[in-house]
């Protein structure tokens, strides 16, 4: 997806340089640890690239501002972390509602609350279920390292427009803070032709639009929310995960982002130790890579969901699996540093070993 | 003698354009439309008083009344606005 | 090919630059490397770390509990990483700053440095962390020395381009000092 | 003699019915503002932003592009759009409940950027859309489903004045108050309109014309009686004129 | 729970009636339809308590509102609908955080973005999954009818203050704009010493006290964070639901709120034509009623969950009987006004009959 | 001769060491809150709001019952927390891209309603916890991490001068800016907190002061260089005084 | 014992009191009862429809598609709902607003009552929906027509309490209309 | 001869009180203290020039200095203010 120089950058900045290249033209950002790499890069960067950054009031303001310029059908994005994206939840529930893509990058913190700075994959269920009101989905992007934060920030795009809805990247402070060499690429050229079966230009030569989520005609909130079930349904296809050492395994450790990378730390360890073991990352959450794993579970194999977090994507890896297999649990409690020690035991002990 | 001529079904009956007509033409009709409002009417007989000043059209929430004025040719409807010229209909 | 290593130090002592610089080097030769600050509030205290993880193989977690690597250029890093060091694994003191009966001999294999001294020495008391990577790298054999000193225009502004060649002397110094 | 039109329907404005009330001030507002999109030639450059209150089907009265926003967050989405379109003009029409209370921090940083928009400000004192609650400029002693022993100063603290507050920031470029009561009032409500866009097509800055308006519904009044209440009970406390006009130079400071 | 008077009372209004009576001192709202009767039965009824109304500037503010009479050891309260609800996000998850209690009302409309204003489900994985950030959880209460409504308002002050932890009651269009006959008491005594040992009062003869939400030495957050799992753990114990007709039937149809009292018209309509059909009401969202329902699955019963929404509490339905039994889903889109006939006919296709 | 204390530690402050940078105003703010609550005697029957931002661990040094309000709502905690215990004393202690930017829709209607609470508001141009992005009150010019090559006015607005947009809002009884670069600001400074929080004991309505204040670190400068910045840059923009004083009559319309 | 109803009709024309005054008497007798409107922005299209649902057991759902009971107050009342009403339902139509070729009439029992003409030869127009109420009770035997009289003053301010006497006259001709 | 106390732990060096002493009379000292910041002092000697003015404590961030001032039995310390009486230390 990307070519070109490698650089030494944040996974933060791969963000950015992804927003770039993927043709991101309209920034929208709010300060907030960890990420203020994002909006302080996009400060620069976008005035560069004849776009627009803003500083919002508040990252209910950003979320509306990008709103307004998906409504346009230019290619934007807002990023904050964890209690900034409990704000941008109405907005985004607005999103889906009026079809209007966009992207949003949370940089998942320690809470509840105020909580730490530090990395947490607390928000999972706001990102994955919907943190905002009615029946909406999002498709959520977790990359596991920086170079992915680049290739599935792009992607993120295209999905974006593709189905006309929000997409998330579920990233976390590991991720955002590190540095790795990333290949990136020159700014795509984006489709002038992109959107414009509905975007907002003004009414010239055409019939004029209205982007809008209400719906007060009897049974048309209904049909609306018929047509975006299908529309969440056919998203089924943009599932992506990564296998390692899943093949002859006997448990398959689930794990996604940061964590996943540290679990495959543990993984190489114990497999020098002849241990059957695998990991599962899945890298989209939303869709939920489930038909990969009731594969692997009509394989016969075990499996360990580890989290940082007190148990959310367990949820959706036991409904995956439901009546094939279960799921064992680690949680690693939000507010410690997750290191390859801290899950060696749990797998282990899963491996029953 | 200008005149003024209401989208009868688009009336809410709200009375505005009578409070600031000059000539206080403007009145209830008795009437009702189908969207069930009383509407009102220029009273027979009084539609010569007419100005076309078109203050009743201004105030008027619902955009019900259309106001022609009599000009002399070339005189505009309003000074600076030129106003669009159509066929006469009326006295 | 695998090397991990903590650098910790004073807010001011350049840690998270010489970390920069590490991972450069590595990638400058096409290895995978990770780099982690400590980052945030924390930061305000007045001590900083960072990590950096080079391999061969694509790397897994970034973040180390246990490292072969410690560079310890004060006295509260050397309290709090030199336990987790593991066994054999490599620790450079700052022995200007450092009670030397405080470190560990055998377990580890420990490199006593006067950083502060050698870099006054040099007229430049800032030169301090270019003398702890020059150290780290011999004394490690992560990779040839001449490497590092090959990035540092990466991490140094062209600004202070001019700063290159004290820099690299100040590498070869803290290498020296590791050779014995 | 021959006959010309002196008031005909602006064109972007629908030719259908309205959903408001009898003698509700929206209409009016509506046709100013369509009459000016097309006066200045607007209509096919325009992107307008509707905000939740009664006024949320605008786009079903005024025939241009637009976009729904959250209730009180239209200048946000205006600004989203507008920095996506920099050429496009755009405007907000809100209410009064959604721009001075939910919205306060979105309108006010909106104007003190000087975002190249346009407001609509439409103050009824009352939340219109659901049933008559109060609003930050809601009158000392109007009765309201909420205060229902009318606004109590003390408690629920005084009207509030936003064309004033508007005018007093950086990036405002004209503010102004006006009322649809009487014929004059409407003339001038429509210059300050015309002025509000224009110091947007000229990149000037913010635009925003708040107008004195009636509910007669929640109100609980004649249309009438209504329309008196803006002379009588309004225009006292909320002064009508231009607090700021970078054109004239006035509230410049 | 409530004896006294009878009233003819709006589901809106047996939620304020409920407030009252549980002692509640201090309303924060703002208007929203489908629930202004709260607030505007607030604003005449707190000066009457002894208590205060206040009109916030929006929904951010009166769940802050709320959190500061929280953090007071003050009965409190605010209500909203939907989008509204969203806004409240980052405020609910601050006092999850803090560890504060009070009770906020969703009477949940049609969504997402603006929506419609009619009933709808729509909000279950926002109110039971949190929409907020960071773990946490809120009991989740779903009244059925009027009473249920008042009853459990009152509970959910003594639940709220039990567990030091924001209570949400999960109500819709339809329970908010109902009349039932309601029995209403007097407002019970609060008694004076409650939240005596943590609550802010000014530090007078004591050591002064902090409540916050962020953590930020090592461990502490993640210290916290377990010690709040412990405490959701904990509340297994309050769990509430309704069995209607299921000893001896063949199909459980699982539905909540007003869908269930909905459904409970098909189950006795189709119990007179003799088919063995049984509803399972869940009262507590969270604790979701699992145990009762694996009990159900142990008897061999089979199942239907039925939700005004696109599928959403199958979810816990799912987790709950996993590996025992399955459970077919009826979702019926929020934007129709959901009545018996609409579910008949997917019972009796899940009954096969 | 007797040697008396003409300066010590406050006893509300606590003894200990803060996490501030060198220079940083918020220790100065800090002291003189805890001096006022001990001359006030009000220690004891205070209940403080902190707020986001570098001061968040004001209940780390000064000894009061403490809530911690999420980003910018503290002015609504601090409302819930005075309707709740309408007797005790409530203050809250706020930054400017926490009370100027996030929260102003809260500041500006718990000001509006005249909520018997007092806000100590620091001013230091700049957001200082996350790392020295653009606030609403930067200066045009000043170089942020998110304007890096300056404020622009033309973009991003001119800086929000908070205390006068206070002052004219009905429930605000006192509402005034003092600087901490000097002796004499220091003891108007002192002067002004202490009505700030007498307008709220005598119930008279909600108290203001801004406190022009320095952030050396990510200003960039030396906390001499900073604290001259408040003279030199900071005054002849934000200028000091009382804008409002319901005591006076001052700015009561 | 079960009934329900829905009652429809302009939005002036009381529609709503009357629902709430049969749930009043209802629940006077100490059945279960639930009333529901239909409200918010609908309402402002001068259109008002509740349901009012009666029983002696528990009561399921208050929203009834396919009613037992209808009261159509006018044109569009009876355009919307009449083909919903089920086979032997009840139905009270206003004759006086409603052309009667409209009304089905052998599918259903419905009552054709003149309400504006009663209310009008009473004197006030405004009784139309007591003449209604009245006709609904004494077609359908949901309850006594006095039980409903009684409940009156549930439902009328104590400020209009004077008028209770001619709003029970009223439900009384609606009555004895639907008696035929 | 009033005087001051500096609480070195607490001092970070941020010069401020050096600009407000109206005597000039605090200075960088050279000494570091253990949370690793330069810190200041009144230098040897001249501590007989402080008026015990408490500028220098009053602009400190970091509460580091106790001014002590001497005073005739009976004068408050500040106008108004009375102030609290300790045993006497230094000349
Ligand atoms: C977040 C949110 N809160 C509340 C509402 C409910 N709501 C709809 S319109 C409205 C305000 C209407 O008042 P105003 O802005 O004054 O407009 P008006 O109807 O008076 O013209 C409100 C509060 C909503 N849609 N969204
Ligand atoms: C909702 C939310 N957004 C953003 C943040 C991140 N944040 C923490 S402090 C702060 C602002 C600090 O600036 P200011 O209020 O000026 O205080 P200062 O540090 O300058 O004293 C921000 C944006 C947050 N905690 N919560
Ligand atoms: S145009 Fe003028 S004179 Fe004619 S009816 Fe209207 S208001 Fe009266
Ligand atoms: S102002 Fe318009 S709507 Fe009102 S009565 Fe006159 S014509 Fe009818
Ligand atoms: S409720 Fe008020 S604002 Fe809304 S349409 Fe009716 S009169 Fe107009
Ligand atoms: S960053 Fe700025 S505001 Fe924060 S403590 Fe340091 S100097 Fe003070
Ligand atoms: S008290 Fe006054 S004179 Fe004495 S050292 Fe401090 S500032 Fe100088
Ligand atoms: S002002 Fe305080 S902290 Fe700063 S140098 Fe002086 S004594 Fe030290
Ligand atoms: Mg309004
Ligand atoms: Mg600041």
């Amino acid at each position: 997806m990307s070519t070109g120089k490698k650089l030494f950058i944040k996974g933060n900045e791969a963000v950015a340089y992804g927003a770039l290249a993927a043709g991101c033209k309209c920034f929208f950002g709010y300060p907030i640890t960890p990420q203020n790499d994002i909006p302080e890069f996009m400060s620069k960067a976008m005035p560069k690239a004849g776009g627009q950054f803003v500083q919002a009031e508040s990252e209910v303001a950003a979320a509306n501002m990008l709103l307004g310029a998906a409504a346009c059908g230019v290619r934007a994005m807002t990023s904050s972390s964890s209690p900034g994206v409990s704000l941008k939840q109405e907005a985004i529930s607005y999103m889906a509602g009026s079809e209007l893509p966009g992207v949003i990058v949370n940089m998942n913190r320690g809470g509840p609350g105020l909580g730490d700075i530090g990395p947490s994959q607390g928000d999972y269920f706001q990102s994955v279920k919907g943190g905002g009101h009615g029946d909406y989905r999002t498709l959520v992007l977790a990359p596991g390292n920086c170079q992915e934060a680049y290739d599935l920030t792009m992607l993120a795009f295209d999905l974006a427009y593709k189905y006309t809805n929000p997409v998330l990247i579920l990233g976390d402070a590991i991720l955002g803070q590190m540095k790795e060499p990333v290949s990136v690429g020159e700014p795509i050229a984006v489709d002038e032709a992109e959107g414009g079966d509905w975007k907002l230009t003004g009414a010239k030569g055409r019939p004029y639009r209205i982007l809008k989520s209400l719906h007060l005609e009897e049974g048309s909130l209904a049909e609306h929310n018929l047509k975006l079930a299908a529309k969440y349904e056919s998203m089924r296809g943009e599932v992506r995960f990564e296998s390692f050492e899943t093949k002859d395994a006997e448990l398959v450790v689930v794990a996604y982002g940061s964590i996943g990378r540290i679990v495959k730390t543990v993984v190489r360890k114990l497999r020098q130790e002849g241990l059957k073991v695998g990991l599962f990352r899945p890298i989209t959450l939303y869709p939920y890579p489930s038909a990969a794993l009731v594969e692997l579970a009509q394989e016969g194999k075990r499996f360990l969901t580890v989290e940082h977090n007190m148990g959310q994507m367990i949820e959706d890896v036991r409904l995956s699996l439901c009546g094939l297999a279960d799921s064992a649990f680690f949680g690693f409690p939000p507010g410690n540093m997750p290191t390859p020690e801290d899950f060696e035991q749990p797998v282990r002990q899963a491996l029953g070993r | 003698m200008s005149r003024v001529v209401f989208l009868k079904e688009r009336c809410k009956g709200c009375l505005l354009c009578t409070q600031v007509c000059p000539k206080g033409i403007i009145a209830l009709s008795g009437e009702m439309n189908q969207q069930g409002y009383k509407i009102v009417e220029v009273a027979p007989g009084k539609m010569e008083q007419c100005t076309g000043c078109a203050s009743c059209a201004m105030i008027c929430p619902d955009t019900v009344i259309t106001v022609y004025k009599t000009v002399k040719p070339g005189q505009p409807v309003k000074p600076g606005e030129p106003g669009e010229e159509v066929a006469r209909v009326n006295g | 090919m695998y090397q991990d290593v903590i650098i910790a130090g004073f807010g001011g002592q350049g840690v998270l630059l010489i970390g920069n610089l590490l991972a450069y080097a590595a990638m400058d030769q096409g290895l995978n490397v990770t780099y982690i600050p400590v980052y945030g509030a924390e930061m305000r205290g007045g001590t900083a770390n960072c990590t950096v993880v080079i391999s061969d193989e694509e790397i897994g977690s970034p973040i180390i509990h246990r490292p072969i690597g410690l560079i310890a250029m004060n006295r509260p890093s050397l309290d709090k990483f030199q336990a987790r060091l593991k066994d054999g694994g490599v620790m450079i003191v700052n022995s200007s700053l450092i009670d030397p009966g405080l470190a560990e001999k055998t377990r580890i294999k420990t490199f006593m440095v006067p950083m502060n001294q050698i870099a006054d020495s040099m007229g430049n008391p800032r030169l301090v962390n270019m003398v702890a990577i020059g150290a780290f790298i011999q004394a490690s054999g992560a990779m040839p020395v001449e490497t590092v000193v090959k990035s540092l225009g990466q991490v140094i502004s062209p600004h202070y381009k001019h700063m290159i060649p004290q820099n690299a002397e100040a590498i070869e110094a803290g290498a020296k000092a590791a050779r014995g | 003699m021959t006959e010309k039109i002196a008031f005909e329907r602006p064109k972007p404005l629908a030719d259908r019915a309205t959903h408001y009330c009898p003698g509700c001030s929206h209409g009016i507002v509506h046709r100013l503002v369509a009459e000016t999109l097309q006066d200045m030639d607007l209509v096919e450059n325009t992107i307008a932003v509707s905000a939740i209150g009664c006024s949320v089907f605008l786009y079903n009265y005024i025939m241009v592009d637009t976009v729904e926003a959250p209730h009180g967050r239209a200048p946000a989405v205006a600004t989203g759009v507008k920095r996506a379109r920099p050429d496009r003009f755009v405007f907000t029409y809100q209410g009064d409940g959604d721009l001075a209370s939910i919205g306060m921090a979105e309108i006010m940083h909106c104007a003190n950027r000087g975002e190249r928009v346009s407001v609509v400000f439409v103050n009824n004192t009352i939340y219109g859309m659901t049933g008559g609650q109060m609003a930050p400029t809601t009158l000392v002693g109007q009765k309201t489903t909420t205060c229902p022993s009318g606004r109590c100063r003390d408690s629920e603290g005084m009207p509030i004045r936003m064309a004033e507050i508007i005018a007093s920031l950086g990036g405002t470029a004209y503010a102004s108050r006006v009322a649809v009561d009487t014929i004059k009032h409407l003339n001038q409500a429509k210059k300050a309109l015309r002025k509000a866009f224009e110091v947007q097509v000229n990149g000037l800055g913010f635009g925003f014309v708040e107008f004195l308006a009636t509910c007669p519904t929640n109100w609980k009044m004649s249309s009438i009686d209504a329309n008196k209440r803006i002379a009588e009970e309004m225009i006292p406390y909320f002064p009508l004129g231009d607090f700021k006009d970078v054109t004239t130079g006035k509230g410049v400071c």
